[in-house]
């Protein structure tokens, strides 16, 4: 089994018609994906790659009820609102690949899944993969291959070059679930990490964090609570980073100095999971710890 | 985007919400001696510098004449703070304070959420107070469909201990907060302290971050409060860096770094890091770059005079490795100044990519365990 | 309370929602005919009354050159529309109308909920169509604590045909009209017809109404746009009973109806109806009414020249009878006009009431019955 | 039993310093209800009529946590704010007294008490009263007595002049419910016909409407479904009043001609609920409608 991009998702492209969006519609078709329609409000009765184009999500969905997912390539100013549509027309699962959205946006918008217990991917992602069967995203799929370890990535470009070179030492990825680089994101490390503990292919799991944020602290607690207890291997980029910009005294009072690489570090050392110093020393980890699972 | 004091009080003036009075001057010969009188001494003199310990680098002072007010100001105004020429002062006010507050509105990445943070230990050490004594800090989210309920205020207000005839006017500070808060697409509303004089609260230093991203929606609105540039980098490069697109931080080290995307550029830096050298800086080129922009990202590492050698390390999924290679191709043909550099390139198209650099005579590696261990050997003669 | 439709289309100028281009005159001596030749004939005059039908009733007429206009502004000027005297009329540009929808948001007191209202059959008739072909009418509830989804006024604009190129406008349109039902209190912002023309979408006829019960915040924001005075009633004396807090209007009865809440009055109106009589108005004093209030009240009906019988139907809980028995006797000392009158009063200190009002020589009754009966029989005669 | 106002009530007085609050908390104590604290920001420590006063419902509820309901005499620019801290602080019975609460606040308090599912009695009510048993309301106690009608009235002085009018031919009431007056309410006339449908005690429901709205037919559909068993005798107000405002087009395509006298007794008639011409008339058309439930 894979986690989130299985063989049952029948997608629909919001914002299908502009460059990112049917691109990506192309790219995705050629991995398998069952792209279904497509939106983007005024172009309805288009069609981009075969893909047929409506004005509206209800109406796409009027074509095509078995749409249960989305990914999301509309403009930042717009996004909110695109997402509304696809929720309140029953879409449980949304990729939102759109960067720069406005923060308090972001804020409304995992408000407002959550309460219609909707899966936001994102902002700001390179998507989903489950190699050899269903990619919603945009990563480049020759990175990816079909295997056992579960990635879980606040970076894209990482997360290509972890599977990557997992794939040089013959690790493939049931799942890849980048989620997305904003300080806010609909789906949390933990609860992408709590995805594959349930899978029963995956046999460990790679977590790439990043400075900032206390996301990889709060995976962390629960490995450390055994909420999450298939073998870890974690990267924390940004050590050697810049310091992120200062929120005036509030970041400082709220994080009580969680965010940084030594707390993230810390957290993870605590917790007993495997950490590796540069993304490159990961296939390493990760063989090690499947041998110790054994 | 952080915004300058004197510019978010001009917002607090909008919003009703009392600051002391004042006025700015940006040159010593403008400063009027009138206007200093009407205010009446002691004064405060503030440096408009967009950084936090500005009072403690000195850029905070009382004046109790016109003599001393005249010295502070054009000293402030021909120094630097923690990097940044003090182009502006404010002049203030100075108002007796019986008792400082914190207040502030931001966005709590964890709870994922707006909070609103309140607490009776108001002034500079905030932080280190509520390190050691958390439950001096009051923290309520606020529902950002519902927003921020009068109630939730006053018991704030209760619970800090603001007297009795001060909390109608707290409250109507609060609210005024976060309207602006909303309004403004803050990530961070604060004022610290907000006093309570014998003439009521006071807003007496505030702080507003504006979220980048909401610019296609704010910046008219801003350009009202904002006479500069918005779009500034704290130096000429990341300022210039910033117009391009590209997300550009200079560093102490002498190793300059050019990635695509965030977490390699930062994985990076670790990796150089860790093999005993330091970033000059951090240069994200981002998502699918072009030949022009690579071009400029690497020119402007090269015009930098801190940067010993520059390294470049890419993973082509969206970017395509050759646009990348004939970038930087083009930026070493403009040079000036003659800088090591070593390039790692991976991924879609870096066969073609690396076969251009190799004719243009650049270091070229697959691996990123090659291309640091030449880097290394560079960086030791 | 219903503004009128220029001082609704300021409104709708401030929102930047496109209405033709116009200008109002209170005094013929003031049409300036340089004004109305800018605006190019043929014209539109339209009486500003808060009626509904205006036009049918001949208040919205069509002019082709200046001496038309003339004659026409000069004639309405001096008329009244289903009452209303004419003040002011709006000289509007005539646009040439390619189709017409009707958009509005209101409260749906079913519901108890906001909705979006639209349709592709606006204009005059628009109640009767959708009477008859109600599937033509699209109705949205809208989340008061989430808002106007940007998507669902598109789909509603796919749904009415709106032409693609409009479609944005439209959704302009519906976006600023929702700001202006929130920001102003409405109980109703209503554009009828919304008018397609060559030029794009134009709102020809908008109506808004305030909740009075907001005016607590919107008194200051309204008086930017209008001049007169805000509590009015369409009467002199309604508006008299207004600013005193009674709950007054006047019918084309002859029996004056004063009771205390609007269920009670309500019922004793109907049972004067039943009763064959017709009343002349239905005033409640509400609750708790002090004997000044009474006195002014009874002295409303009193003053009427219509109403020949006044009957008072009182119930007392929080209201005291003894301080109603007062203020009628009070006002009937000062009376200038002698009137039949007829007291039926029960509950809180109704026998100090009915003992004060025999002494008055006042018919005070305990039971409904009674007094209706003595009602009945003074009215024949 | 009773509905709603029945001997577990304890109740809290918002707004009980102001003039009303103060008058009507002596009121209800002779009454027997338990008026256990009351709330005034800023009046905290204070003392009306032996209750104590707080500045918040959170420090009311510290000290006694025995409240569950609450009666609301806040000025009406405050009330919404006043409604917010109750359901905030669990309190799941409210009974709002101020009149003229802006319409939008209303339409706000409403869909924040169904979310968590309070219930909302008012606005601009008397209130409810389970006669020598509890009051939460402003209704002037001699004009009820106990018995076996429900009483759901829109109306204040008609209720009081109802429930007087049951009394003089020996019916009482189990409970009186001020739906309120306004234009919309937290309760509705249906909602509280399904109350005493459920209680035992109650053998016949008395409704007092009013011209406006629809809650009224929406009751007579219910009672036509038998949705309501219980015997119902009605009296709808205004069949000789003024037409009320014109709410634009919009009034008239919305009701699509409900809400009018004819309307609403259109309805009931259709139901086979017994209407009273008068309110006079109520209690003959109640003997009647018991004498042929036996």
């Amino acid at each position: 089994m894979v986690v989130l991009a299985d063989e049952k998702r029948y997608v629909l492209v919001q914002g299908i018609t502009g460059r990112e969006g049917s691109f990506h519609t192309k790219l995705m078709i050629e991995y398998g994906t069952k792209i279904v329609a497509g939106v983007t409000p005024g172009k309805g009765g288009l069609n981009v790659h075969g893909v047929p184009v409506y004005d509206s999500v209800e109406n796409a969905l009027k074509k095509h009820p078995e749409i249960n997912s989305s990914i999301v390539f509309v403009p930042a100013p717009f996004t909110l609102d695109a997402i509304y549509e696809a929720i309140d027309n029953g879409i449980k699962l949304i990729v939102v690949i759109t960067e720069h959205i406005p923060l308090h946006d972001e804020v409304k918008l995992v408000h407002y899944a959550k309460k219609h217990s909707v899966i936001i991917i994102g902002p700001n992602t390179p998507g989903i993969i489950s190699p050899s069967i269903c990619k919603i995203g945009i990563m480049p799929a020759s990175a990816f291959s079909k295997g056992s370890i579960g990635i879980i990535s606040r970076s894209g470009t990482l997360t290509y070059e972890v599977a990557y070179s997992l794939a040089k030492v013959g690790f493939g990825q049931t799942t890849a679930i980048g989620i997305g680089g904003d300080p806010i994101t609909g789906l949390t490390l933990l609860e992408a990490a709590e995805l594959f503990e349930e899978d029963e292919e995956t046999k460990a799991i790679v977590v790439i964090g990043e400075i900032g944020g206390v996301m990889e602290e709060e995976l962390a607690k629960a490995y450390a609570r055994g909420k999450i207890s298939k073998p870890i291997v974690t990267y924390i980029a940004g050590k050697y980073a810049p310091p992120g910009k200062r929120m005036g005294h509030a970041g400082a009072i709220i994080t009580m100095g969680m965010g940084s690489y030594e707390s993230k570090i810390r957290a993870f050392k605590n917790a007993g999971v495997a950490i590796a110093k540069t993304p490159y020393e990961i296939p390493k980890l990760v063989s090690k710890v499947l041998k110790n699972a054994h | 985007m952080e915004i300058l004091e004197y510019e978010a009080k001009n917002i607090f003036k909008d919003y009703n919400i009392p600051i002391p009075a004042g006025f700015t001057i940006s040159s010593i010969d403008k400063l009027n001696r009138e206007k200093a009188d009407s205010l009446g001494f002691p004064l405060i003199v503030k440096a408009q510098v967009p950084v936090s310990g500005r009072g403690k680098a000195g850029g905070i002072l009382k004046v109790n004449n016109f003599k001393e007010l005249k010295l502070i100001t054009s000293k402030l105004l021909k120094c630097t703070i923690k990097g940044i020429p003090v182009r502006t002062v404010l002049i203030e006010k100075f108002l007796k304070v019986i008792k400082e507050y914190y207040v502030a509105f931001t966005i709590d990445y964890s709870l994922r959420n707006i909070v609103f943070l309140a607490s009776t230990e108001g002034g500079v050490d905030i932080e280190e107070t509520i390190k050691e004594k958390p439950y001096l800090l009051h923290k309520v989210p606020i529902d950002p469909y519902i927003g921020l309920k009068d109630y939730v205020v006053r018991n704030i207000a209760y619970k800090l201990g603001i007297p009795k005839n001060n909390v109608r006017s707290f409250t109507f500070i609060a609210r005024a907060m976060f309207n602006m808060f909303r309004e403004f697409d803050a990530e961070l509303v604060e004022v610290n302290p907000l006093a309570l004089t014998d003439k009521g609260l006071y807003a007496l230093d505030v702080r507003i971050i504006i979220d980048e991203n909401s610019l296609f929606r704010q910046k008219d609105k801003l350009l009202k409060y904002i006479s500069r540039e918005m779009f500034r980098g704290k130096t000429a490069k990341e300022e210039k860096a910033k117009t391009l697109g590209l997300s550009y931080v200079e560093l102490d080290g002498n190793v300059g770094v050019i990635g695509n995307g965030a977490g390699l550029t930062m994985a990076t830096m670790d990796l150089i890091g860790l093999h005993g050298m330091r970033p000059a800086c951090f240069l994200d080129i981002g998502g699918g770059a072009s030949k022009a922009r690579v071009k400029e990202a690497v020119n402007i590492l090269l015009e930098n005079p801190k940067v010993k050698a520059v390294f470049i390390n890419i993973f082509g999924g969206i970017t395509r490795c050759d646009e990348v290679a004939l970038g930087i191709v083009e930026a070493l043909k403009q040079a000036k100044l003659v800088k090591l550099l070593v390039v790692r390139i991976k991924g879609t198209r870096d066969k073609e990519a690396r076969l251009i650099l190799k004719q243009n005579n650049v270091e070229a590696y697959e691996d990123i365990e090659g291309a640091l261990e030449k880097l290394r050997s560079l960086m030791v003669i």
